[in-house]
């Protein structure tokens, strides 16, 4: 298991890995917002939570179609299933290895995008846990539907249709927890929903992906 | 240590391309199927190696027995020659490379990407990992396939030791590599019925 | 005709959306559903025109 | 005789060829009535004024949209527990007919929400939650229609129906906590003071039986073409090889 997690881990950040390119898209994105809407810092401050939330969302699915379709093509993934390692754990640590190269950089550069979009300062260690917190759950939904896409030659548009609308809760909580910080509210609940949703993906979607996996390979 | 394979069908794309294929493999035995294109040696290859379900028949065989080689080595690219062979053993549990390292002369390419290396020298790497499985029944499919005269003298010795050590190797070739202890199985006396249309549910008359 | 009042507008292009679409939906139904039946037609047809012809010919042998 | 012996697909045939003419009967006739009825010869309502006659589609329609995918859903499970192809090919050829269904609940909601809330489109939590059925709608079809072999599309839209139908009712929690909305509350409650009275209930009561037997109607339909296209193609298939 380990070994797996080191090689993707390994694999990613070497050259032709496409670390970084997440980051990248995530820093143009909030670039391109205040082009779009103006630079009038109240109007900016106000959409913050919102757009950082929706940035590091996309910049997350822009590297899903990675996750198990390389492994596919050079026969890996045929190996890795008749393999002692169980396919449920695969996923998992799949899923787990995209989320330490995409969804957690996200969340640590995340506050430092903020101040391009004026966040209010309470904003910024919600805006922290709430990615840090949320993209798991990201990684995981993504690996799922990269599961389901993984034997199809292009996959990457179908993947991210299926996927967008699996995001919505993640979403919505996640965003939530940074709005209600800026403005002072309580932030109890939108935290648990968002933790819950994460340990619930985490507990059972790998079993789905396994499934759609063992498909895609027959 | 017995593999027994009873009555096994078995379908691509939905269409039946074997049907009742039985044979039995003893430790210390080779089984090579032969066949035109097309008759299903893939299909059966993974049918067996559990990566695609049988419709018909049972493949008998002990928990944790298989070591499967497809066409592709499953090599990573952006790795040295070193560490694929070491993440492979470390997820079959083993520890020790170095046979595997022997069995084809792989010691001068260790610190090599697999990226440099040509189709030869992968292909070597990529059946050389089948000795850092510590599994007994091997399955080839197409093994000897860009490999030069040599290496296919080395790929034969190394399933000969593995026979001799009481191993199986089940592969689907099409050259005779003078294994001891081989028998041929023809696979086109198995090839499945398309006129028994009725198998099909959705070929019933009355559609 | 009913008065519809001041949202006549409104009514009749729900109406006029909804029923619409629900043409679309039924027009394509039954569109498919003929073309896969001609093609099946066909394809039967060819089959059964092979079909006798190999059973004469295991007869034969 | 058991229910599962309609999972043969010549019986299906056999069953669906005989009901088929009665059960699009039925539906013309409801929802010709109902809706003439309700668009003809009820009175506006105080409030609301003839707005009120939009209910006779969007109501049917959104009953239809969320009834639909929890029918796909069963179909789906059944295949998935069952390996019938009948139930699964029915999964796959309701989907256009959710789509449609949800496509005319936002529409009608959207032409009703401008006199009534004052704009076409408002996040509220139930017009929201249909946005996302209808996104979830298009993925399972995209899905079919991406993958050639038709018993792994149905296994992958299988998973996918269910994970998908989890994440629906999340999402639905999740956007009522966003947004607090403007829909009425239960509209069709018997109880008079709270609105919908006898007078716009008994043709909307037509329509909505009418809504679904036009879904029977088009589900058989549409499952006896599947079944004659799998027979299509299997016989195609057999062609390109012998």
């Amino acid at each position: 298991m380990w070994a797996l997690l080191i090689r993707d881990l390994t694999l990613a950040v070497r050259a032709g890995g496409g670390f970084g390119l997440s980051l990248a898209f995530f820093l143009i994105v909030v670039v391109l917002v205040p082009f779009g809407v103006g630079p009038q810092s109240d109007v900016l401050a106000r959409i913050a939570p919102g757009i950082l939330w929706v940035g590091a969302l996309l910049a997350c699915l822009l590297s899903l179609d990675r996750v198990f379709h390389l492994d596919f093509e050079d026969g890996s993934l045929d190996l890795l299933a008749t393999s002692p390692l169980p396919l449920e754990g695969v996923v998992v640590i799949k899923a787990l290895a995209h989320w330490l190269t995409t969804g957690l950089p996200l969340a640590l550069i995340a506050p430092a995008l903020a101040v391009l979009l004026n966040l209010p300062g309470p904003g910024y260690l919600w805006l922290f846990v709430s990615l840090a917190l949320g993209t798991p759950a990201l990684s995981m939904i993504g690996a799922f539907g990269a599961g389901l896409t993984v034997g199809l030659k292009r996959g990457g548009l179908l993947l991210s249709l299926l996927v967008l609308p699996l995001y919505v809760p993640t979403l919505i909580f996640g965003a939530e927890i940074v709005r209600r910080a800026v403005d002072a509210q309580a932030i109890g609940t939108p935290l648990a929903m968002l933790a819950g949703l994460t340990l619930a993906a985490w507990a059972c979607l790998p079993f789905a992906t396994a499934a759609a996996i063992r498909i895609n390979l027959r | 240590m017995e593999i027994s394979v009873t009555d096994l069908s078995c379908a691509r794309g939905g269409l039946p391309v074997l049907s009742g294929v039985s044979f039995q493999l003893q430790a210390g035995q080779a089984l090579v199927l032969r066949g035109p294109n097309g008759i299903g040696k893939t299909t059966l290859l993974r049918t067996i190696a559990g990566l695609q379900p049988a419709t018909a028949g049972q493949v008998q065989m002990p928990e944790d027995c298989v070591a499967y080689a497809g066409h592709a080595d499953g090599l990573k690219a952006g790795l040295s020659v070193e560490q694929n062979l070491r993440f492979w053993a470390s997820v079959y549990g083993q520890r020790e490379i170095s046979a595997a390292v022997g069995a084809f002369a792989l010691t001068p390419l260790l610190d090599r990407l697999a990226h440099d290396l040509s189709a030869g020298q992968k292909r070597r790497l990529g059946l050389a990992r089948l000795l850092v499985t510590g599994r007994p029944l091997w399955i080839f499919d197409e093994p000897t396939v860009s490999l030069d005269a040599e290496n296919t003298r080395l790929f034969a010795e190394m399933v000969d030791r593995h026979l001799q050590g009481g191993g199986m190797a089940l592969m689907a070739t099409h050259i005779d590599m003078g294994l001891s202890q081989a028998r041929v199985l023809d696979l086109t006396l198995f090839k499945a019925d398309l006129t028994a249309l009725a198998q099909d549910s959705f070929l019933d008359e009355g559609v | 005709m009913p008065d519809l009042g001041k949202y006549a507008v409104e009514v009749l292009s729900a109406y006029a959306v909804s029923l619409s679409l629900l043409a679309l939906l039924i027009g394509t139904t039954l569109h498919r559903s003929r073309s896969v039946r001609r093609a099946l037609k066909q394809v039967e047809a060819r089959r059964d025109d092979q079909k006798p012809a190999a059973d004469k010919a295991t007869k034969d042998a | 005789m058991s229910i599962w012996e309609y999972a043969n697909p010549a019986r299906f045939m056999r069953f669906s060829r005989t009901v088929l003419p009665w059960v699009s009967a039925a539906a013309a006739l409801l929802i010709l009535v109902g809706l003439i009825w309700g668009f003809f010869f009820t009175p506006d309502d105080f409030r609301q004024g003839s707005t009120v006659k939009i209910i006779y589609l969007h109501v049917p329609s959104a009953t239809m949209a969320i009834n639909i995918w929890v029918m796909m859903l069963v179909t789906s499970m059944i295949w998935v527990v069952r390996r019938h192809h009948v139930s699964v090919l029915a999964a796959k050829a309701a989907a256009p007919i959710g789509a449609t269904m949800t496509l005319i609940a936002l529409a009608t909601g959207a032409i009703w929400g401008q006199p009534m809330w004052g704009t076409y489109w408002e996040w509220d939590p139930r017009l929201t939650a249909f946005l996302i059925l209808f996104l979830f709608y298009l993925g399972y079809m995209a899905l079919w229609a991406a993958i050639e072999d038709p018993d792994v599309a149905a296994d992958l839209t299988s998973i996918l129906c269910l994970v998908g139908s989890v994440f629906a009712v999340i999402s639905r929690y999740a956007i009522n906590f966003w947004n607090q909305g403007l829909h009425q509350g239960a509209s069709l409650s018997l109880d008079q003071e709270e609105n919908v009275s006898d007078v716009f209930w008994q043709p909307l009561v037509l329509s909505l039986v009418g809504f679904g037997f036009l879904f029977l109607t088009l589900v058989l339909l549409r499952t006896r073409t599947e079944i004659r296209a799998r027979r299509l193609a299997a016989l195609k298939q057999r062609e390109r090889v012998s």
